[in-house]
């Protein structure tokens, strides 16, 4: 602490600091900040200044550090909130039941689906193992907090090339093969171990994320209708119950951590933010926890997550306009010495904070200690819209939940980037067969066998459609993955999460669009049904005009076609400066979809099934090659990116879920990266059966384009040929476009236009399809 | 015994995590069964089968099943040694597994020792796998398999492949006893390496059980074959089964524990 | 109060997977000169104890009882006062 | 041929689920005299190299690219000729 700041701080007991703020300076504002790393803006502070000046008394430390929480960009989202707002939150607004802690949406009868999706991304940038571990944490306690019981986690990253040169890495930066490999691995060690299965993500390359990954995690459940927790108090009276692990110093100030740059000098900084999941903990905590709810004894509950205590507290007793009173002294420690204000905001891993009747107190703490896990009355909910805590019998906070959780939010100024939709490219025909084995082997189609088997994607026995299909021995990429969460019905939850972030580079509104089409198109192709989506929006830093006009357009773009496919966002979250090293992410608006399937027996999978049966392509190709991956091979950089129409999808949807309803597709996989070569490819490999292709009824478009545009709104079926009146009358019903390609036939690909254009056998593409990503693992 | 009567103990401690679809098997088949917490099991009266689930006990933190089976000595090892000895049978899956051959019960008293090492790999392992049934006749819980018929039932270990403390002497000795019960294979029923073999198990095994044939513990999953929408490739083959609608290939080793109970008690 | 330090490590002959993964990883990352890696684990244990001897004992004990299988692995104690 | 001795353990402060669990675990196997336990991860490798000097530097890389993250990682190595 340098001289000068120390003079602003007035020692008032051994543990508690107060702050000499009405006389300070903006400099001194502005310093204070910085020394407490509460990430308040001059502005801010002096609002600050300005309440405590009303109060006539000086603030706490334990109070500055409960303020900065509160107001960080992680907690109150002051960025971005009134975009959400305008556009995300309305959509379809009547069909959720809650978008508390997690979102809530009708399952069937008598069961909700809950889910959750957030980022963990700045601690997987500077601790990956423990970073994505504890997201994973993080994101099932979200769940679990409503009472549910979680049934799938669904984990999509985004990370810098692999082959970056080492030598070429600042000090501090981490090479992506070693963020890559730590963060799988502390989804595998942290997810196997809990016991809930991880079914389905993404990888991503690419080097806008050197320095700084994407590490994005959602999470499902189930709960009885009946069961369902929300995350306020309903009465004064109602006591505090702290359960789980208990707290330390670990994890403090992960939020205004969350929500600030990374530079070199973050991993001194960051140690402290660093939290170290305890799945050990967790898994029985789940247990205890449901144990409570299905007794009927939880009147409220909120996970501990960003802001610890501080925020869980305020913001359980404030949403319906009540306060409480905290003791601090009951707190489980981890060690002795924490100061009171370390306690407040600490964010130690594995603690939900419940809401009990007085008289039902004394059973929930048997319940835990059954299960071997600590839980402690620390205060109680009451009537006055105020927060107090108290520390050894002394108040180290009191403030007016209005104010701290007053939902500061900011207007920032941005500008629209502009976007090239122009492809004056030429260049000459290459060698197909070369390209199309380069396409397969390349980092975003090839196989991510290697690191799915590590994730234990079967666990709870519920996975139905696996995210590795096809002929046993033979597996391929599926589309989305389902599990059928109860015993006693066939209804089931299909995940799946897209974003191509070489689309929302070049065109964030297409690129967005293109998101939620190909999120649709996953779900459909197991037969399920859209029923919601969840986005996470992660961002560069907001003080830059165009990432916040990219923020504008992402929110627009969502609104747009959402609102066309009547598609709620049950959750979500925003993270911003992502700023790696060259500058800020590609907006990323990651989308989960979650799609409801009737009845699981009518699921469908991505692999060739019989010789001889048809090969169609339904929906309509263009010349879209902007962010291709086809362009990016051959280093053509022009193009504009594929558009989507949000009434043909929503068409395209309805009509491809009929085809599955009357049982005609054999097999079905959307065309997305790769374009339909790579989606052919797919099939081929998972059913061991090659087939043959002919693109001349593709109209208009030279051979290449048609084998690798990611034109969006398209799948590749397999329909049996008896089936293929009927099936081609759905469509043209709809005023959809099928185009009948071949069948499948032998154990090559043979694909022409007007002559000959591929010829390879599976087995060749199956062997550069699986080294793709693989060789970068040993 | 009628099934009506039937007890089944799944016992646990922090970590397992595979016994919620263990009891609906049983459930399904029309047999009770409670999870008991290693710290609230005292005795064993009134169960006619133990099962010890899946998952990561405490973590699998030291070595898959350590600490779990050192508890389970500590707290109740008299116990469950009548309880074998007196013909209930005992299952150990994956974990189970791992638990049961820590505490010495498999290979059993006398045959040596054997431990699960981590898979050659290195890494978890989470894979639809066939092993084929090796016994003879022994084991109470594959008399409703026929002799060297090949199941799919999945893998997810990290830490499961058998090595034995003297190799030769103690698989002829497991061979004779008719202890061998499960093998890794690969579709055409050859003993097979990585992946069908997902661990570099010694002489691909997958499944042992002790002197008296009612100690079983397995690598693969049967739980996670019971249904046959838990099969992989059930969109391509259909739900129809040798067994029934939607039977999958991992049900027969409950249906057979289950059949030993009501004829033995 | 005494310091146990504890390895425990595999046999020789019982394949280390992870040692071998962590060897391929470095010559992949251009650690070419390395030619051999092997793991081990170490437990630190502060206890309470009267003397060295009996201190040792409980440490083998605890070695036996949990943190070592004798079909895989050897294990070296270590034991100083705090 | 040299043979570096490395030893990866958490700094101070930062949770230790493992040793946590292995704690508890032998409190309840009855070594109620155990108060802490600690664990950390050895690696020994063997790698060609001109000079000490030289294989302590490359040992240290590969500490900081694969072995260690300095964020929640202490490490130690040792050198010797074989
Ligand atoms: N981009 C978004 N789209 C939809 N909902 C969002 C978005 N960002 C945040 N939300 C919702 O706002 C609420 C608060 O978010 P957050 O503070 O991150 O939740 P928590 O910290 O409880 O996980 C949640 O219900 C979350 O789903
Ligand atoms: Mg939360």
């Amino acid at each position: 602490m340098s001289e000068v700041t120390k003079e602003l701080f007035i020692k008032r007991s051994p543990d508690l600091m107060e702050l000499e703020l009405p006389t300070a300076t903006e400099q001194d504002l502005a310093r204070i900040s910085r020394e407490l790393a509460i990430g308040l803006s001059v502005e801010e502070m002096k609002k600050v200044q300005r309440y405590f000046m009303k109060m006539r008394r000086l603030p706490t430390d334990v109070e500055m550090e409960a303020i900065g929480q509160a107001w960080s960009e992680h907690c109150c989202y002051k960025s971005s909130k009134i975009w959400l707002k305008k556009y995300v939150y309305p959509i379809q607004l009547d069909k959720i039941v809650a978008r508390e802690d997690a979102g809530v949406m009708e399952f069937n009868k008598e069961y909700y689906l809950v889910a959750a999706l957030e980022s963990h991304n700045h601690p997987s940038a500077i601790a990956p193992y423990g970073g994505a571990a504890t997201g994973i944490g993080g994101i099932l306690r979200d769940v679990l907090c409503m009472g549910a019981q979680p049934v799938a986690l669904i984990d999509p990253l985004f990370f810098g090339g692999l082959d970056w040169d080492f030598e070429k890495l600042p000090k501090g930066v981490k090479h992506p093969r070693y963020l890559f490999r730590r963060v799988y691995e502390g989804i595998r060690d942290y997810g196997n171990r809990v016991g809930i299965p991880t079914v389905a993500g993404q990888i991503c390359f690419d080097d806008c994320y050197l320095g700084n990954p994407i590490v994005n995690v959602g999470c499902v459940g189930v709960v009885k209708k009946e069961e369902l927790i929300h995350s306020y108090a309903a009465k004064p009276g109602e006591i505090y119950i702290l359960a789980g692990g208990k707290t330390g110093r670990d994890g403090i100030h992960g939020v205004t951590f969350a929500s600030a740059d990374l530079d070199a000098g973050s991993e001194q900084v960051a140690q402290s933010c660093v939290q170290i999941g305890d799945p050990i903990t967790k898994e029985p905590l789940i247990h205890a926890f449901r144990e409570c709810v299905t007794k009927g004894l939880v009147e409220g509950s909120k996970d501990l997550g960003g802001g610890g205590l501080s925020c869980a507290s305020s913001e359980l007793a404030w949403e319906r306009g009540y306060g409480a009173e905290i003791d601090m002294d009951n707190v489980p420690l981890k060690v002795a010495g924490l100061k009171p204000w370390e306690i407040w905001v600490s964010e130690s891993q594995e603690r939900m904070m419940l809401l009990i009747k007085n008289e039902n107190v004394e059973e929930v703490l048997k319940i835990f200690e059954s299960w071997d896990i600590s839980a402690t009355p620390i205060g109680k909910v009451i009537k006055d819209p105020v927060i107090r805590v108290l520390y050894k019998n002394e108040k180290v906070l009191e403030l007016d939940l209005s104010f701290l959780l007053g939902e500061p939010t900011l207007k920032r100024p941005y500008e629209t980037a502009n976007v090239i939709r122009e492809d004056n490219s030429s260049f000459d025909l290459p060698d197909l067969n070369e390209v199309l084995l380069s396409v397969v082997g390349s980092l975003p189609v090839a196989s991510r066998e290697k690191v799915i088997r590590q994730y234990d994607h079967e666990v709870r026995g519920k996975t139905v459609i696996k995210p590795l299909q096809g002929k046993l021995g033979f597996p391929t990429h599926g589309d989305a993955a389902v599990v059928k969460p109860l015993i006693n019905s066939n209804n089931g939850i299909a995940l799946t999460s897209d974003v191509n972030p070489s689309f929302t580079k070049l065109d964030p509104w297409r690129g967005t669009l293109s998101a939620v089409d190909e999120v649709c198109r996953n779900l459909v192709a197991v037969g399920a049904e859209p029923c919601c989506l969840a986005d996470c929006l992660n961002l560069g830093d907001p003080t830059k005009l165009k990432t916040m006009g990219d923020l504008v357009q992402v929110c627009k773009a969502l609104k747009k076609v959402a609102s066309v496919l009547e598609l709620p966002f049950i959750s979500g979250n925003v993270s911003l400066y992502n700023e790696g090293l060259h500058g800020s992410i590609a907006p990323t608006p990651l989308i989960l979809g979650i799609g409801r399937v009737e009845d699981i027996t009518f699921c469908t999978t991505t692999d060739f099934k019989e010789r001889e049966d048809l090969i169609y392509l339904v929906g309509e190709t263009k010349k879209e090659m902007g962010g291709s991956l086809y362009y990016k091979l051959l280093n053509v950089r022009e193009g504009k990116v594929p558009n989507s129409d949000p009434e043909r999808l929503k068409e395209s949807v309805d009509a491809v879920l009929e085809a599955n309803h009357r049982k005609l597709i054999s097999a079905i996989h959307d065309a997305s990266e790769g374009g339909i070569a790579a989606a052919v490819s797919e099939m081929a490999i998972g059913g061991d059966l090659g087939c043959v292709l002919n693109l001349e009824k593709m109209k208009n478009l030279r051979c290449d384009i048609k084998l690798f545009s990611e034109s969006n709104t398209r799948w590749v079926v397999e329909v049996k040929p008896e089936k293929a009146k009927e099936f081609e009358e759905i469509f043209e019903g709809k005023g959809i476009k099928t185009t009948r390609l071949g069948r499948v036939s032998g154990k090559r690909i043979r694909i022409a236009d007007r002559k000959e254009i591929i010829n390879l056998p599976i087995d060749l593409i199956r062997k550069e399809w699986n080294n793709g990503l693989k060789k970068w693992m040993e | 015994m009628k099934k009506s009567d039937m007890r089944v103990a799944i016992v646990r401690m922090e970590g397992t995590n595979c016994e919620q679809e263990l009891q609906d098997a049983f459930t399904v088949l029309g047999v009770d069964s409670k999870f008991v917490h290693i710290k609230q099991l005292k005795e064993l009266t009134g169960f006619h089968c133990v099962v010890i689930p899946g998952g990561f006990s405490a973590g699998d933190y030291v070595r898959a099943g350590a600490i779990f089976a050192s508890l389970i000595k500590t707290k109740i090892f008299k116990e469950l040694k009548e309880f074998i000895k007196e013909g209930y049978p005992v299952l150990g899956i994956c974990n189970g597994f791992q638990i049961l051959v820590e505490m010495g019960f498999l290979p059993g008293k006398g045959r040596g020792r054997a431990c699960l090492a981590p898979n050659d790999s290195g890494v978890y392992e989470c894979r639809p796998t066939l092993v084929r049934n090796e016994n003879r006749g022994k084991c109470v819980f594959t008399n409703k398999l026929k002799r060297k018929e090949i199941r799919m039932m999945p893998c997810a270990h990290a830490e499961g492949k058998i090595i034995l403390e003297e190799p030769k002497k103690m698989l002829s000795q497991l061979k004779a006893d008719d202890q061998i019960v499960f093998r890794w294979v690969d579709p055409d029923g050859k003993l097979a390496g990585y992946p069908w073999n997902p661990n570099g198990s010694l002489d691909n095994l997958a499944g042992l059980c002790n002197m008296e044939g009612n100690v079983l513990g397995l690598m693969p999953h049967p739980e996670r074959s019971f249904f046959r929408w838990q099969h992989v490739d059930w969109v391509r083959k259909g739900l129809s089964a040798p067994g029934g609608y939607n039977v999958g290939d991992g049900r027969a080793i409950f249906e057979s524990v289950i059949e030993c109970i009501s004829k033995k008690f | 109060m005494f310091k146990g330090e504890i390895e425990v490590r595999l046999k020789e002959g019982v394949d280390d997977p992870e040692g071998k993964n962590t060897l391929k990883t470095l010559n992949l990352l251009g650690f070419s000169e390395v030619r051999a890696v092997c793991t081990s684990r170490k437990f630190e244990i502060l206890l309470e104890g009267r003397s060295m001897k009996e201190v040792r004992e409980r440490l083998e004990k605890i070695c036996q009882r949990l943190l070592a299988n004798p079909v895989i692995h050897e294990y070296e104690i270590k034991v100083s006062k705090q």
